[in-house]
């Protein structure tokens, strides 16, 4: 090649790498607003609600003086409502998964369920709240209770469930299943003592992250009606006397997180305004925290599960 | 078909058999025999159906949608046409083991990775596991390197260690036939003389099948070798003829590089 | 397990909030209360299955959910328990102080949707800055009652304006906009008194005034002033917790409904209450229609009805 | 192996079938109970519509440009709603898809991996953050700014929520669009290499068109996410149901109007609230025509690498 | 090192040149000229190095972090040291094509893929464009093929004509130096012999440098070969003397088949 054209060459090399740089520093001012975004908006929480953290803000029931009220109904009606949500999503969601990926047949029965699990990603929030107060509250008579809030949510993440179990069993190379059948096991054999637990990571990722939206879902729990004043806890699960376990929690009436806040926010007192700023805090941080968490398990996968 | 050596039982043979990838007729009317106690060898080039017919002797097939089979393939003694509908192939695969072309070890423990197929034929006394573990191991000579660290997990071996690892947890179930899919492919050239000679020594336990690329593995581990080219069985016989005087042309060109 | 179960208008649960708050701590938690916000109208839907004890309501009950209790045989107590002054702001900036009902409803009324859109059109001294409304939700009782009191006809208004449920969004709508006006509860004003601006009413007799717990009271402070209700289940009266609480709600309410901004009903009222649950006086004095510009007192004498 | 005799086989696998086909039953109605839940909204939705439609003719709905449902002399179309709702969803989607991809792009082909490995989880925070508080974000901070730079703007508008909500839905698209690019082959991209392209044109004309599928359905996510949201809008945009595609202005979408009424006065039974049954279907179907649109678009663009 | 003929011009060599995969030393002082207009074959074991070598040549290794390049290799005629950090290895690139071991069109019409090099370097004009397109389409000779569906998608084409496609590719841009990994490794054996001859027709007009695993297929299609083992260039030498008369009982032992 002459220098001729080796400076024919360069010149259009120097032209395309500028290119390179206008996207590069595009690529960082899009990535730059959104975490400015996120810092603002949480800046913003911190600077009103900082001063309300602390211990009694977790340990008072609401209260009408703002000084006085707190979260404790909230933070317990989340945990309980997130418990029903987890133990009916997850089950749920990884027996479907298993079913359409290992199990399904091709036929129009599993392409109507697979089309229709895509679609269900989609359907707004607030639409699963219609549904469940016609057929949680009102059809099977549950009430606005800690068990129809926790079934709703369960239902709404369910497809975030299946997809992720999905995606976790897909990922399992297919010369392990062939290694597990090629000594004689049995279709639930595999699943059980190999897909299931290898995909567990992948799986517990997806959930913890349908988890960590619906903690944040305001509509669907407003639709159902969830109480807004309640200064006792749900009977406790566990108990001295026999039978020791009770479910009387599941009928409680609740309140959630994201509705403490929201009512605080519509209160005409000023000093109402720190206390929502203080809860969107906390759950800002109960997300993160759950988020955290499905990320330290993705990477604890990477590193764990080999094939 | 060529003659063989039929003074020797054979432990298994197919019998006029087809295998179709939907439409697509990927071995034809194979008649080949798996003489007891011996290696055979599938030679042939890259396509030519030599995995296919290997996974059809477990019915590993039978895991994707669209596939099928025609003809037989027959197991002695009891002389069990293993492709028959009525025939759980379950059952097949706990009679035949099979280890495949990249290292497969499950990601648990060594320990567990063996004792897996007894545990799903239902053993679960711990010292019968260990026993059975144990001499699996030795019987894919992994027990030396191992033995210290059962519980550890079976990723963390080498890629020769794992594929020994993997004959090991055939072993432990007492297959009556051993398939084997190119299983030195991905090994470095230790790791393959290492189960080479694993392979020579099993033969006095077990029949066994191998599928591979290299003719000249081939002609080091097997006793008889059939060479196959699109989807048919050219060649078969003692694997000292099949190399030094072939039959056919083809078996000829291939044997000597003049392609594939 | 002694529980009092609430349900129903954002409007009143400020005050049975605080009710319910205190309620709780003088029994040392032994009974129960739970007060959610469903709005009157799905607050009513509960209390007519049954499934509430007590239903906070900002209008009185109407003839659908009179229906609704009648078939489920639940019969009630109708208890007024406060006043709330709707209170009309505007921007500080501006110069309105005082404004005619006539004017509110050159604003407001469904004709001048899309018309209206400029100050000088209600009154030639008002400037020409544009016009720009807020109120509460159409699904409120405080939009129903303002339209009836202001145009008439309950619902009855023009749909161009920014509504809200929640009432501190339209605070900060009036604050930031200089040609704004808006209408809401008392305490929202009496909060954000440094951003807003109350404009006096002209009442019947002629006269501006401007809401206060004292003009409300009087009766001056017409016709923008409504009371507000709980309606209570005769059957959970027998309970004793809800009777307790229902006690206890009108011994206090007074103090506690100044507590929260908003204005408490004269003393005689309350007694009034206990008296007629005593009495068995059940139902509602409305007939099942929205009422305005009666005074307590008159209520107070009506016969209920079922 | 052991001697088993062959009835003694046969009767294992009599068992063993019998667990077997009972365990896939189980499964098999796990997965319908999805089915059985899209099932479940369309009852519920349609019922109540039913008696909707009795009172008002489809006809009306969708032409009548005047919402007032709760108003003394109500009008029932549906169509400032769903101007409403396509507004933000628009604004919202002019932010979110421009960057979201320069995001996948940028994360997926000039990052290093260190960059990645923090910044994608950071985005997906983003992500998990309630969207009631990005509602009051969006009128507590974002109007008054706009108002600064335009101070024509009302306190309430679909700009200020649309903007919010696209910032909201961004890790959504540039989450699954990064997805996609990570899932083309390394060779893909070392072809393009070796061919002397810079990044950017690799990232360009090879990754992203092997990707296009991922990239698309990402993209259909955050519509249906746009369309479907409901506390950003119900908070910040205004509750006006009002016949305009000015970003400008206020204006309500189905799902506020949804929720306005939820947690509103409304007697059950009445026209107002069945309303919201037929709002709510209107908002199903909208999310159905896009998710079938996703559906086509995956199945038309498959990767084929 | 051995002898080679040296009154041929060399395209390019490597001088003193290593290679590091992080810590990992993969490539150990390798010498080795590469003959103008010849076809040169890297034969080794698996995990030799052949892939690492050949790609050190394009600057691949630079898409990744932590590889480390040592001593030089030389383009001649003009003497650039292509890893020189002063070099651009988009230069390199643009002066030296590579053809991989699975073909990977990119997902575009035909058209796209042959023209996709042209484009890059800045040409728009469409009749240079397409008669570059057609004339790298018969030098990969696959225009009679694809000439009636030059806007079809390329991922529709078989395995050996994708193949045949991405060397046009690489062709439309007259590259000085074309490196193939293994370019027949994952095609039948009808496409194997079809990119054989093609890349004897090529050799006409371009340096060629391929790697390969089959000893035929070197034996087949190359002027020169290098036997590379564990990261070493164990001997170098005109193919029949490498083949016939190895110098080195490795290379002996490898090329009869003694292991690997
Ligand atoms: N799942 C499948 N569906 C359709 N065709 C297939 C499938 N698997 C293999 N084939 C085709 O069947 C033929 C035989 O494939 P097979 O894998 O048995 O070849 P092989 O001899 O083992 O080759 P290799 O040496 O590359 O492993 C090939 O043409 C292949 O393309
Ligand atoms: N990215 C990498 N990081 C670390 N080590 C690597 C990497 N790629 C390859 N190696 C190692 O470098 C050595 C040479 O690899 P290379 O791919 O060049 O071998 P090869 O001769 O091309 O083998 P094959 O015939 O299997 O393609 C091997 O030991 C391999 O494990
Ligand atoms: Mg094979
Ligand atoms: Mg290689
Ligand atoms: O909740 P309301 O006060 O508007 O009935």
């Amino acid at each position: 090649m002459n220098q001729k054209e080796l400076a024919a060459i360069r010149g259009t090399i120097r032209s395309n790498r500028r290119l390179d740089i206008i996207f590069a520093v595009a690529g960082f001012v899009a990535l730059l607003i959104g975490v400015m975004a996120f810092v603002t908006l949480f800046a913003q929480m911190a600077y009103n609600g900082w001063e309300r953290l602390n211990p009694d803000f977790f340990m008072n029931f609401p209260s009408r003086r703002a000084a006085n009220a707190g979260i404790l109904s909230a933070w317990v009606g989340s945990l309980l409502v997130m418990l029903v949500t987890a133990v009916s999503a997850v089950p749920l969601g990884v027996a479907a998964g298993v079913y359409l990926e290992e199990y399904a047949p091709k036929n129009l029965i599993t392409d109507i369920i697979e089309i229709n699990v895509s679609n269900l990603a989609g359907v707004p929030s607030i639409v699963y709240g219609l549904l469940a107060l016609g057929v949680f509250v009102y059809a099977f008579g549950f009430g606005q209770s800690i068990l129809s809030a926790g079934l709703t949510l369960g239902l709404l993440i369910l497809p975030v469930v299946i997809v992720a179990t999905r995606e976790a069993l897909r990922s399992i190379p297919i010369h392990i299943r062939e290694g597990a059948y090629g000594v004689g096991a049995t279709r639930w054999q595999v699943v059980r003592d190999h897909l299931v637990p290898y995909s567990t990571p992948g799986i517990m990722t997806g959930v913890i992250i349908g988890m960590s939206r619906a903690i944040g879902e305001t509509a669907p729990i407003i639709t159902i009606g969830a109480l807004t004043f309640i200064a006792f806890l749900p009977p406790m699960p566990i108990s001295t006397t026999a039978p020791f376990v009770s479910f009387d929690w599941l009928w409680s009436g609740f309140t959630v997180m994201p509705i403490q806040m929201f009512n605080w926010t519509s209160r005409p007192e000023e000093a109402f305004q720190q206390n929502a700023a203080a809860a969107g805090l906390i759950l800002v941080f109960m997300t993160l925290m759950m988020n955290g968490v499905a990320i330290w398990l993705r990477y604890r996968l990477r590193k764990s599960i080999s094939w | 078909m060529t003659t063989t050596n039929q003074t020797l039982p054979t432990k298994a043979e197919t019998r006029d058999f087809n295998f179709y990838y939907g439409a697509f007729h990927a071995l034809k009317s194979i008649n080949l025999p798996v003489v007891e106690k011996r290696v055979t060898a599938l030679i042939g080039p890259s396509g030519c159906g030599k995995s296919t017919l290997l996974r059809s002797f477990n019915r590993m097939h039978d895991l994707y949608p669209g596939n099928r089979y025609q003809g037989s393939i027959v197991l002695h003694p009891d002389n069990t046409n293993i492709l028959d509908p009525k025939v759980d192939p379950i059952e097949v695969r706990m009679r035949i083991g099979m280890v495949f072309q990249k290292p497969n070890p499950f990601p648990k423990s060594i320990y567990e990775n063996v004792a897996y197929g007894l545990k799903v034929r239902g053993e679960s006394s711990r010292s019968v596991l260990d026993d059975k573990v144990e001499n699996a191991l030795r019987g894919a000579s992994l027990w030396n390197e191992v033995k210290d660290r059962l519980h550890a997990p079976a990723t963390a071996l080498s890629g020769g260690q794992q594929q020994r690892l993997c004959i090991a947890r055939c072993l432990a179930t007492d297959p009556e036939l051993l398939l084997f899919d190119e299983p030195t492919s991905a090994l470095d050239p230790i790791a393959t003389a290492n189960i080479e000679e694993l392979v020579t020594e099993l033969r006095e336990r077990v029949t066994i099948l191998i599928v591979t690329h290299n003719m000249q593995q081939a002609a080091r581990v097997s006793d008889y070798t059939a060479y196959m080219y699109l989807g048919e069985l050219i060649e078969y016989g003692v694997t000292d003829d099949v190399f030094m005087r072939p039959k056919k042309k083809a078996t000829e060109d291939y044997i000597t590089g003049r392609f594939g | 397990e002694a529980i009092v179960k609430i349900d129903g208008s954002s409007t009143v649960y400020p005050i049975t909030e605080a009710v319910a708050e205190d309620f709780q701590k003088s029994t040392k938690g032994a009974v129960k209360v739970t007060v959610g916000i469903s709005g009157t109208g799905g607050g009513f839907k509960k209390f007519c299955r049954g499934e509430t004890d007590i239903s906070d309501a900002s209008r009185p009950i109407l003839k659908k959910e009179m229906e609704d209790c009648a078939k489920a045989g639940i019969k009630y107590f109708e208890l007024p328990i406060a006043f709330d002054a709707l209170t009309v702001v505007v921007n500080p900036k501006s110069k309105i102080t005082q404004l005619t009902v006539a004017q509110l409803k050159a604003m407001w009324e469904p004709a001048a949707q899309g018309k209206v859109t400029k100050w000088n059109q209600i009154d030639a001294s008002f400037g020409d800055a544009n016009l720009k409304l807020f109120g509460p939700g159409s699904d409120s009782g405080t939009f129903d009652y303002f339209t009836e009191a202001v145009n008439g006809k309950s619902k009855a208004s023009r749909g161009d304006y920014t509504a809200s449920e929640d009432d501190n969004v339209l605070v900060q709508g009036v604050s930031r906009d200089a040609g704004a006006i808006g209408y809401f509860g008392y305490a929202y004003y009496f909060e954000n008194k440094n951003k807003l601006k109350a404009v006096a009413i002209v009442n019947p007799k002629g006269k501006a005034v401007l809401p206060s717990e004292q003009t409300v009271i009087d009766g001056s402070y017409s016709p923008l002033s409504r009371p507000i209700f709980i309606y209570v289940n005769e059957k959970s009266l027998e309970k004793a917790e809800v009777r307790q609480f229902v006690e206890f709600y009108m011994k206090n309410a007074a103090a506690l409904t100044s507590e929260v901004k908003y204005v408490p009903l004269p003393a005689k009222a309350y007694t009034a209450n206990l008296e007629h649950i005593a009495k068995k006086k059940l139902g509602t004095v409305f007939g099942g229609e929205a009422d305005v510009g009666a005074t307590i007192e008159e209520l107070m004498s009506r016969e209920a009805k079922l | 192996m052991e001697v088993t005799t062959v009835s003694d086989r046969l009767s294992r696998k009599v068992v063993r079938n019998i667990k077997e086909r009972a365990i896939e039953a189980v499964m098999f109605a796990a997965a319908s109970i999805s089915v059985l839940t899209t099932l479940g909204i369309i009852w519920v939705l349609v019922s109540e519509s039913y008696h909707f439609f009795e009172h008002v003719p489809i006809w009306t709905f969708l032409t009548d440009t005047m919402w007032t449902p709760l108003f003394s002399e109500p009008r029932y179309g549906i169509l400032p709603l769903l101007m409403g709702t396509l507004t933000t969803s628009l604004v919202a989607l002019s932010v979110a898809i421009p960057l979201g991809t320069i995001i996948a792009i940028y994360l997926s082909e000039f990052a290093s991996p260190r960059v990645r490995e923090v910044v994608k989880p950071f985005l997906e925070l983003l992500g998990g953050v309630p969207t009631i508080v990005y509602g009051y974000f969006a009128l507590t901070v974002v109007s008054p700014v706009l108002q600064y730079f335009f101070p024509s703007l009302p306190g309430f508008s679909m700009l200020a929520a649309g903007l919010v909500m696209g910032v909201a839905i961004v890790p959504y698209i540039s989450s699954l669009s990064e997805d996609a690019m990570r899932a083309v082959p390394m060779s893909l991209r070392e072809g393009a290499y070796a061919m002397g392209s810079t990044r950017f044109q690799t990232a360009v004309r090879v990754v992203l068109p092997a990707a296009i599928s991922g990239v698309l359905s990402a993209y259909i996510l955050g519509i249906s996410r746009a369309v479907g949201e409901t506390m950003i809008v119900a908070v910040a945009a205004g509750m006006q149901p009002n016949f305009t595609m000015n970003p400008a202005e206020p204006a309500q979408t189905i799902s506020a109007y949804i929720v306005q009424v939820a947690m509103g006065d409304l007697p059950h039974g009445s026209v107002g609230y069945q309303s919201i049954f037929a709002a709510g279907l209107s908002l199903m179907l909208m999310t159905l025509f896009f998710n079938i649109l996703g559906h086509v678009i995956r199945r038309r663009y498959r990767e084929a690498y």
